[in-house]
């Protein structure tokens, strides 16, 4: 079963051969290394570029005013924020142009927390993101989504900001991806460790892969419920289906949504559920002030605050400049599986 | 140096006159509360209609890729811009084709011509500008990216940015870099903060071929952007590019948008000569600009009948065709 | 009566003689001009710097390294959106050594609408800068607040943000400074307009002026009143106040707080008031999506569901690229009187 | 250039081992589970030896002010640094005196040295330098602000920047800006991005001084330091250095933390050096490498026992001086 890694390789692969996608690049993107998280690896496409973030977000709308679709990737979501002007304007070219240019390019960088970062490996980019407009934002937790969402991007005519969620990229899933040999994908697609073997290495893509895409926008029930809504993704979703699956032993049925696109995003799938299950927790590891989760608890008590029968509550990460690099530090600094099942029971409690 | 013939310096004269006119008239509406803010070129004419002369025009990659500041209506119209639609912009009209009334007058955009919208942050096309040029330098012919920016600018790290990206082994990239010094961000003077005896020395380091030349002589920025258009359409390598220029109405009408009789004005220098050499007489000039003044208040005058941009059209293209509120 | 932006002036000129103010830089803040609002009009310390917010902030942070206490300017928050990062270095400079280094360093920038800035002279800054740990940061709606305010960041050991709602600069208040004269201070501070007097003119800085300060994260009740608790700061708090007043023609007692500090902020203030009143209208005019109100909403439902007798509401900017230039656009962009009354209205007609 | 006497030598020698067998102690620390990640700057000793000799250690404007990479080890160990310290950090100790456990390995911070924090992100160091540099220039004396980073890193606009603002006409900072250049950064190769001959080229345009050396020679850097600070100290200018360095393990552990035989190790280099002009014998540099190689795996093993830093301890020191949760 492929991992999230291999899932952006695949798609990036039929992107180039189908897509019309002629540049992917980034610092270290290209050979030797094919990405820090080896996610560009045997792309024909792929090249390193100088270490300019401002530079990379640049070049690549500049691409997309010439036609040339691109996927970006800013190493660790960690060093965009000295490019933030540049994607507003990315965001706003369209609009200030009264709908003259549009600008179809992808960014794509890892986030979140998990591999005992510090500092400047485990930040957050959902909160700040979703602040700008004009851009449509996805985050997979699983390869088969990552997929469909990257090739949804692919095709977008807008720009689309791809978030990795960085703990998860070795991860595989439970479900094979349209087109993925049911077995040995790794020997076909992963450059061999071996210095020698790697050296006139090329990848074996399979063949039958296909244009499967998740449509941007569209969230997925991932655990069925009626006790409580719990919305979530990235590194904090499978965190909130283990919950479920640990707390439905205790007769608690949590309904968790995986939110997959975070702007636009599926409000549809959550109105309905919170009106079944009359509560809900929203789940993220950003610091939890001016949190995209608050934008979704402003909503909710917009439009259900008579419907709720508790309190809509936001698990987020706290509000300190960074993650810890120690254990004791990145634990208690961003949700855990311990703290998500401690918040669905007090949700729960607090239903009248 | 070539020299440029006659009928081409008439062309040119024509369209400065038209240009300062069109500027004097923007101006004029916001001195008239026309208009909430102007900003634009006058005092650049002598260097920016050789250059929108020597476009090559178009839209695609064969073509030449635009990336301005906004002191540029002088390559625009001489790339055949419609000055009103400059007025319209100034008016924020609804239908200013540039932004739709919702963008600063000088602030053009024109996808048909290539010409990428032109932005308020500061050096910023000058990273946008790589990637046009990345796919010029891969698609080949003799389209080239431009990219051109004011002195003060160089000192934000997008320019030395364009020079790094500009001038990777075996990867340069088919761009012509401009910097039109004025010596002044607005009220600062260029010789408080530049150690650089030329801001173009600084391309020296990476192997760019680099000039510096009078921007207000029009034989001299002709010929100097031809020699260096050519290089860039056949070397397919990155040409830095500094023009010395005039800000001859202060900075925007932010200072007041007063002309400055200490900058050297590039149009009557070129007149003198017009006349020296027989070319054009003082009447015909003042005719031409009678002419231009008339033409310029009558579209000034039509766009005052147009209407404003709808309120409820705020959400319309935040993506690409959408219009109405989206969420 | 000062305007605001002779009381950043004040207060700095007080900060330079008391308060071991070493540097006033930034874009045209320096001579001739004493930047674009003149509010470092004749500051003995004021310099320009070269065109790069970049190293503006960088040199800030250096700055407050070497114990030199320094006030940069933004000359627009447009323009800060390059330097993001930055800004998140200086706030977690002293979490991430432990407490070995702190920052006593000052950024101020103009915020908001209201000048006909289009796009990028219209910005608001609180949803992103309250996203950052690290920094206090405030934001005067009245020349009072603004020199007790500033004061205070200036004697403050972390770095703060200083916000100027620029549609208000030039705006006098009601109430004189401790140490403004009665009348005449445009003769003394202000820089003439005729260049000759100009030439060699010195500022005549009020000798009485004092370290009047509003303490950082204290907020202020403007109107009082039981129906509502409507909470704002910068250009639209004076928006409030004119709703408040309006309504009360028609019997609405709308309470009305400036919020002043956004970071820390008066929850307390906050919290009696929605105990009062059973409902709360937050305004602002940043972008909707992530924006600090909702932060606001968030901990008002997290303490308050209970007490709430409506819906708790945000009223902010609209999620669109920029604020565009014409009248139409910009009064349809951002929160204007009669949409604050409407809001107001809305609330107390919805609580049950 | 001056040559570095017998006791000089000998000193950084010892040095050289002593800051070679803490990276290879931290790396194996890394291999053994005892910490998450490794960087730092073995390969880089006969250039940071001899800087950290000649810096003016101490606190205040007075002093250097040192805005350093993750590869700075060797500068500070020669200023003094207690290399347990270094472990801590490894370990994410939470006796950790730079970082309380919170930052990676090399990222040190000493306040009481003008250390100013080593931050991840690349280039900002030279944006932070600009600030303690005005600083020192205002305050006169000899104490200056250095500032070192990757060759890599030069790609980003801070580099620039630090060039625009510490050269503007009679501003001029009190500034060593030093590149030390072992042509890669992480995978990418120098080849592939530069277009520049020497990176240190970049400073001509601005007029600033500026020198390439092999910082693989102990001699030769000593040299270049010293005359490169006693202009900085007394012209109160700035001065760009270009070190070549070698890179011996790899960009990080991210890379596996593995010896490259590829590049030139200077260590062995001197040590050839030194025994050829009898100034120490195989044998007396292999007694040297033992005793240090057991004093830091004392150092490692008695950090094996400290405590991890509190999971409550979190919010402090968000701000100045504050403890616990604060809001
Ligand atoms: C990033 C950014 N910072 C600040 C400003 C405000 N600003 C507008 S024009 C200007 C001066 C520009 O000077 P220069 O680059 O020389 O261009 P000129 O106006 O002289 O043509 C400044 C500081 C801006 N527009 N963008
Ligand atoms: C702003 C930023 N972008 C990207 C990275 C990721 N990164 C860490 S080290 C590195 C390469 C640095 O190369 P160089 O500047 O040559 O320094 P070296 O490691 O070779 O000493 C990169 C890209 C980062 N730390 N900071
Ligand atoms: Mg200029
Ligand atoms: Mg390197």
């Amino acid at each position: 079963m492929a991992t999230i890694a291999q899932a952006i390789r695949m798609a990036l692969h039929y992107g180039e051969e189908n897509l019309q996608l002629a540049h992917v690049f980034g610092e270290d993107v290209g050979l030797p290394l094919g990405g820090v998280f080896t996610a560009t690896q045997g792309l024909k496409t792929a090249w390193n570029s100088p270490l300019d973030e401002r530079g990379i977000i640049g070049a690549a709308i500049g691409l997309a005013m010439a036609g040339k679709r691109c996927v970006a990737e800013i190493q660790f979501c960690d060093y965009i924020f000295n490019a933030i002007d540049l994607l507003k304007l990315a965001g706003n070219t369209c609009w200030s142009t009264n709908g003259d240019w549009n600008l179809p390019m992808t960014v794509m960088t890892p986030v979140g927390s998990g591999i005992r970062g510090s500092l400047y490996h485990s930040h957050s980019f959902d909160a700040m993101m979703t602040h700008i407009p004009g851009w449509k934002i996805v985050i997979p937790s699983n390869p088969k989504d990552t997929y469909g969402l990257l090739i949804s991007c692919l095709k977008e005519l807008n720009p689309t900001m791809f978030l990795m969620p960085k703990a998860m990229m070795y991860l595989g899933g439970d479900e094979l991806i349209p087109g993925e040999p049911a077995s040995g994908l790794k020997a076909l697609i992963d450059k061999p460790v071996d210095k020698a073997a790697a050296e006139n290495w090329q990848p074996q893509w399979p063949p039958e892969l296909t244009d499967y895409s998740v449509e941007i926008g569209k969230g997925k029930i991932v655990r069925e419920g009626t006790d409580i809504t719990v919305v979530s993704y990235g590194r904090t979703l499978p965190l909130c289906a283990k919950a479920a699956d640990q707390l439905s032993q205790e007769g608690i049925k949590a309904e968790v949504i995986d939110l997959r696109s975070l702007w636009p995003y599926d409000w549809e799938l959550i109105s309905k559920s919170i009106l079944k299950t009359q509560c809900v927790l929203y789940v993220n590891e950003d610091t939890e002030v001016t949190n995209f989760g608050e934008h979704l608890i402003r909503r909710t008590v917009d439009e259900f605050f008579y419907n709720l029968s508790a309190p809509p509550k936001l698990l987020a990460g706290a509000f300190i400049p960074g993650v810890g690099l120690a254990h004791s530090l990145e634990m208690a600094s961003v949700p855990q599986l311990n703290n998500i099942v401690e918040a669905i029971r007090s949700v729960i409690a607090s239903k009248v | 140096m070539t020299t440029v013939d006659s009928a081409t310096l008439l062309k040119i004269h024509d369209l400065m006159v038209k240009n300062r006119l069109l500027e004097e008239r923007l101006i004029t509406m916001f001195k008239q509360n026309q208009g909430f803010f102007w900003i634009g070129g006058p005092g650049e004419e002598a260097f920016n209609i050789p250059l929108g002369l020597q476009v090559k025009k178009g839209h695609g990659l064969d073509y030449d890729y635009l990336h301005l500041h906004y002191r540029s209506s002088g390559i625009l119209m001489a790339m055949g811009m419609d000055p009103m639609d400059a007025i319209r912009q100034m008016k924020n009209s609804a239908l200013d084709p540039h932004s739709g009334g919702r963008n600063f007058a000088g602030h053009f955009s024109m996808r048909k011509w290539n010409v990428a919208p032109i932005t308020s942050p500061i050096e910023v096309q000058y990273l946008v500008a790589i990637g046009t040029a990345i796919a010029q330098r891969d698609h080949g012919g003799t389209g080239i990216t431009i990219v051109n920016g004011g002195d003060a600018g160089t000192a934000e790290g997008d320019f030395a940015s364009c020079l790094v990206w500009a001038s990777r082994p075996k990867q340069e990239l088919p761009m012509l870099i401009i910097v039109t010094n004025n010596e002044w961000g607005i009220s600062t003077s260029a010789k408080t903060q530049h150690g650089e005896k030329h801001i173009a020395d600084r391309g020296n380091a990476f192997g760019i071929k680099t000039q510096v030349i009078n921007g207000n002589d029009v034989n001299e920025s002709f010929a100097a952007i031809q020699e260096a258009m050519h290089y860039v359409r056949t070397q397919r390598k990155p040409f830095l590019l500094e023009a010395k220029v005039s800000r001859l109405y202060g900075h925007s009408s932010a200072s007041g948008g007063m002309f400055n009789p200490n900058e050297e004005d590039p149009l009557p220098l070129l007149q003198k000569k017009l006349i020296a050499a027989n070319l054009l007489s003082a009447e015909a000039i003042e005719t031409l600009r009678a002419k231009y003044e008339e033409e310029l208040r009558l579209l000034a005058d039509q766009v005052k009948t147009e209407p404003q941009p709808d309120p409820h059209s705020i959400y319309d293209f935040t993506y690409w065709q959408q219009q109405g509120k989206y969420w």
